[in-house]
């Protein structure tokens, strides 16, 4: 089993999510963070004082899968978050080395 | 039982006067009674929940609530001080030109019936009408010091500025033989006893309490402005209880001063607005407001004195100009943290002097006098204030401490002060 | 055509008094009029947005937008029940000791010339005015059953509270003939009918009711302090609607209400703080607020009878006792999630007695009995509220149940009554 | 000197009516001025911070500070326009059926004294009031193109639209010889003028503009319900004003437009939740809100000729058709983003058609014409205004653009228009 | 050393974290996310338009532990999480290869 | 490649981002968690109730590195967030399978 974590931008979460319901992914959990990369921040102005924003809004998913559809999860998640434009951000992959579901008590791909 | 009726006659805890008096009071007009209580109202949500909010949205997340803390327990402490002491000092009659006489002590011959300084409302209705101006000037001061101030400091330096600054500046400007309003000077609702004092004395604060750690290096972007917005217009609309209620009547010339402080904030939000489209490419929301603010701010002193057009005119001057002098801070560097210097400082004096050029027996009617008058009355104000204001801060400093410890800075005086978060949301 | 006026007439469709009744109105005074509309908007906004911000900030996240809405729903539900029935069940004349007549059902005969209650101001003046005091109590009690009831079952318990508790006992305090008035009580602005009212059911409610799920066990802090504040002060700002409104007129006595109502709850915001300072070593935010509202609970029925020195005693000692009652709470632990009991039932309470203590024919004027009539109207206004809150809150509960599920309590009743979020930032 | 003088004379700074003209307005009646000062505030309340809030968290989060900047924006630009031009193209006298005199031209000849339209106010608190209005109705309209909009196009388009479509049409209805109030037409305060108007050119506004980016495919719930929740209640309060405030006087009238406005308001929040509620399964806090505000907009025209029964009728009804025109929006397909045609313009128009019928001299009172003339006045209103708008609102889009680009209409409008965010908490 | 995430239903938060505590774990780390699952969402109504929500509201939390607790601090937060319905929430198990603490330097299981 | 998580406060934000930038780091994730610990939390009082609160704001940061700066971000961090005092947090290394750049489809060091 791995997880793969996916940092995109927050406006692409809705077709994402129904890219990777559509290859049969059950479920995933969503979080609001703050990216700092080569996509260039904004400005902000108020009264006299200017700064610069840096930390852009993002949206992490976090998605255990088993390692068969490894493959179709990142290719969901590619194809469905592309802009095309800086920021749209990256897919990292980490080993798991166990899974259980909390109601059932279930280990493992059963859990997932 | 009657020793108790004794006792509390003297400490004024019976009220004799009361309904009897009050029925009395033969010109008494119900409908400008009616226009001075709800001025009264309206300046008092100038401060709470008006200023509170403004305040409040502007300093960062952590601040939020003790910032508002500041403006709301003023109307605590002010009032109190106010029926106490502060009214006799600035309306006692017969204290001659430098302060007031104690005639008024605790509320004493101030009741239902007309009063000395109006003759058509209840002497209580000027009376409270004119403590809610005290409230709202201490209040803007504490835009300087804000994310910083211990709170107890805090307490101690508001009453002894209420009672040693704006008591006498109060009472030099309208009271009874006060020698500033003697020598002519033109002040229709608080240009220079609201504003100009506590732009001044936010100046010494910034200096005196220095800026807060991080300043210039760390963004310190408002956490809230839709409150900053709300504010804002809760301000303006208990604006017009200071200027039209000024007027102390409902009739024409309440009215002129309604459509003057009308007209003059419109003309600076817009005014604020473009320089800062043209300046920096886009108009923001905060710039909005502060102009809005700043025009009211300089049409204080003026409203019951100039026609709609002037108004547009003072108001347009001092949005520029109050834009001008928030971005200079920056670059001077002190750390007057929410404006007060550039907005109600620069908008009262801009609005005082103007006020010399524009009012029927100013400049513009042909009386060059007037604007020199007002320049005097300007600076004895911003003198006598600032001075005032940084030895009482140097004091209170060296006594109790103004400043939070950094720690606490970090923290976030909501905790630090108050043990509360603003927002679990 | 004819007959569709008849039915028109019948049903009060049609409004023949109209415009020609109020015109001929000779003694209608328009500053007073001015005054009592404008005061009725103040008491309405003390409720909304007033209260439903106070008591919205307080609850948790979930339950903020359940908590407004129970507030913003009984201006709409107790508005229909007080222009159909309402008022004529407390103000009807000639309908005894007990109970209003018949008179003014569905405003029959209530128009726009004076009324029987006040001859310079429009009877539907009066009729709006007292409308806003039905409103704001039954509101009131929402503060105990917060975060847990059903709002169906809220509902049905406000109109049968407002018919059954409120309406009564605003008759016997206020009505034409009512027995507690003639008994010679004094309430000048509500503080039986309006708090120990509220505050007795409040008690009733939370021990029927029960405590949230998890009281005492988990924390349940305020989920947006800064608008608890701006309710807060939107409330008292709505207050002085309420005190000096009560006077019906704009004059000196409505004045001093006026002066007594800013010192009191000056007063009293400063003795919480006090208190709480030197118990706990901070002074809170919702300290400072619920005390200026012990203070105005505690002024409204004397605010048109003592001095403001009075005023300053009665919500200084007003402050200090809510404040310990509210710590009892903790200790006792039924809920009243929103300390009604603590702030309305004991300020209410506290204020009705030293009505009589301060009024100037009470105890401090020599004349002791007041206290004893104040003490029997407030003991009477206990039993019947808590007995009558407690038997409607039951029945209620047998029939459709009064409590959500622990599911949708959990959830929080912004989704599961509602279907809503209060908050997507 | 001279010189200066007799400029200022001419372009208006100089202000030589003042004081003086004020002071001999023999008929000005101080309980009538204080209430249309008051009612003027309440109006401009309405808007600001009333609709701003009320739209400001019904948006998205990302266009909440720029939503709310819409319509305080306004307060500035309809201001000047109004003082400078509007209120003489709308009022000014002698100027015939279509279009005001340009007598009041930079409020040339308005005064303290009192004017064409009320003998016992000042002139200049007419003007004032009645330019409150022309500001919330271009407010109003910006629901319609909410979360997309250029903020400059919006500017220019403001400008235009309350020129040539909000002046004509309110001198028409209401100015000196204007033909459809000649017509015999009632419209006590802006059911066509305001709500009819707004209305249907939001609808030209949405079909013009297009739908959001992602409509009805995305969720695009209120980001911020309790803000709209005070909003509309803010709103509501202002409303008063509005009503009660266009008797032009505190009196028997004006109470009864008070209470017909406070009945209608909660009879059509109850009748919108009983609907929602029976339909849907759930009362919704938003329904409750658009409920009570859906019964203003049908009471306005009809506050001053109907009595409560009347009122609580036209409540009901107008509570449950709009809510019926909000549902049917989503199966057509535009974007009307926050209802301004369910609510202003089908409020708006069956609040006119129902004056008709409820009016003492209506069809209820046995005269089935009023009911004709009202339908024309809605006809015509509805043509002009949306023909007109739909027309200024093609010349903004081919010139400067109406729409932001793509990626700002993402990113959201606070930080592309205003580079602000609303929150940082 | 291993890190344990679990995502719970957030008012079973409170429980968790005694029953963590109880077990000797001296620290970690929370954060509200969303969650997309088998649990069905709700509806919510604004207006006419109806939106169905499917990211629920839960908590993540993060605990580095030390092989030798593993399997103790599983069994804590499965039996504290748990109510039994549809949603409870996963446990999922990482490898870490190393733990600094900041304020020491000290690194593995000491910084724990 | 590695996964280096960091806890800090919050207030040291800027000055650790500065420091990673400075070594050559050009994008990292932050988000805000609530951290559980030594240290100790602050009590908050509403009216007569008190409540600990135990859980104090912390920010997470999220970096993925190449193996050969793995050290050199770890010393950034721990320098820049470090103040001496109880609650500066916790740095984990994790390792990471596989990294892809949405916008482009480059995977491994390539994408970081
Ligand atoms: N080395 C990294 N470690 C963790 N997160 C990263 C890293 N680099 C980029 N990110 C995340 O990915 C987002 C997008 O990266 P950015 O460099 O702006 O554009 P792109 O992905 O198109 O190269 C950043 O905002 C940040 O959240
Ligand atoms: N494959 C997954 N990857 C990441 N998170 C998941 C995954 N499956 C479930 N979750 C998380 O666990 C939560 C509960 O899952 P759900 O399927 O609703 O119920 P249960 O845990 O009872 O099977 C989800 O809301 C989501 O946050
Ligand atoms: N075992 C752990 N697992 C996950 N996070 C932890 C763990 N221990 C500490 N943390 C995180 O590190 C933060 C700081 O830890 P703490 O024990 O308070 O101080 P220190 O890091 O100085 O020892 C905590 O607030 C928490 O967020």
């Amino acid at each position: 089993m791995k997880k793969v974590e996916a940092i995109i931008k927050p406006f692409k979460l809705d077709e994402v999510k129904d890219s990777l319901s559509s290859i049969g992914v059950q479920g995933l959990t969503v979080s609001e963070v703050k990216g700092f990369g080569r996509q260039k921040g904004h400005t902000e102005v108020y009264r006299g004082a200017e700064y610069v924003v840096d930390f852009l809004p993002k949206i992490k998913l976090e998605i255990i899968v088993g390692d068969d559809i490894l493959q179709q999860v990142i290719d969901a998640i590619s194809n469905a978050a592309k802009t095309g434009r800086i920021g749209d951000g990256k897919i990292f992959v980490t080993p798991i080395e166990e899974v259980i579901r909390i109601r059932t008590g279930e280990r493992g791909a059963d859990a997932i | 039982m009657r020793m108790a009726h004794l006792f509390g006659v003297v400490v004024g805890l019976v009220w004799p006067a009361g309904v009897a008096l009050a029925q009395d009071g033969a010109g008494i007009d119900s409908g400008d009674t009616a226009w001075v209580l709800t001025s009264a109202l309206l300046v008092l949500m100038m401060t709470a929940p008006g200023l509170a909010l403004f305040y409040g949205g502007l300093v960062r997340s952590k601040n939020g609530l003790s910032t508002i803390m500041q403006s709301f327990v003023m109307m605590a402490v002010v009032t109190i001080q106010w029926v106490l002491i502060g009214y006799t000092l600035a309306f006692g009659t017969g204290g001659g030109p430098w302060i007031g006489s104690l005639e008024f002590l605790a509320l004493a011959n101030v009741g239902g019936e007309a009063g000395p300084y109006a003759d058509n409302i209840p002497h209580l209705a000027f009376m409270v009408f004119q403590g809610m101006f005290a409230i709202i000037t201490v209040a803007l001061i504490t835009g300087a010091f804000a994310e910083r101030i211990r709170f107890s400091a805090f307490l101690v330096f508001a009453v002894l500025w209420t009672t040693l600054i704006y008591d006498p500046l109060c009472h030099w400007v309208w009271g009874d033989g006060g020698w500033i309003g003697a020598m002519g000077a033109l002040d229709f609702a608080g240009g220079t006893v609201v504003h100009i004092s506590s732009g001044v004395s936010a100046l010494a604060a910034a200096l005196v309490i220095g800026p807060r750690k991080g300043y210039l290096r760390e963004p310190m972007p408002p956490h809230n402005l839709p409150f900053s917005v709300i504010g804002a217009l809760l301000a303006l609309l208990g604006w017009f209880g200071v200027n039209a209620g000024s007027e102390l009547g409902a009739n024409g010339d309440a009215a002129a001063a309604f459509v003057a402080t009308h007209v003059a904030s419109a003309a600076a939000a817009l005014s604020w607005l473009g320089v800062e489209w043209l300046q920096r490419g886009k108009p923001t929301v905060l710039g909005g407001i502060s102009g809005a603010v700043a025009g009211l701010v300089a049409i204080t002193p003026a409203c019951g004195f100039v026609g709609p057009m002037a108004a547009l005119a003072i108001g347009a001057i001092a949005g520029a100009l109050c834009y001008l002098a928030c971005t200079v801070k920056v670059k001077i560097g002190y750390d007057d943290s929410l404006d007060v210097v550039g907005i109600h400082g620069v908008g009262g004096a801009t609005g005082a002097l103007l006020t010399g050029v524009f009012a029927a027996d100013g400049l513009i009617g042909g009386n060059p006098g007037l604007v020199w008058t007002q320049f005097v009355s300007v600076i004895v104000t911003m003198v006598y204030c600032f001075v005032g204001a940084f030895v009482l801060l140097k004091l209170v400093d060296l006594t109790i401490g103004l400043r939070v410890s950094e720690e606490d800075e970090v923290q976030g005086l909501d905790l630090s002060q108050h043990g509360e978060n603003a927002y679990i949301l």
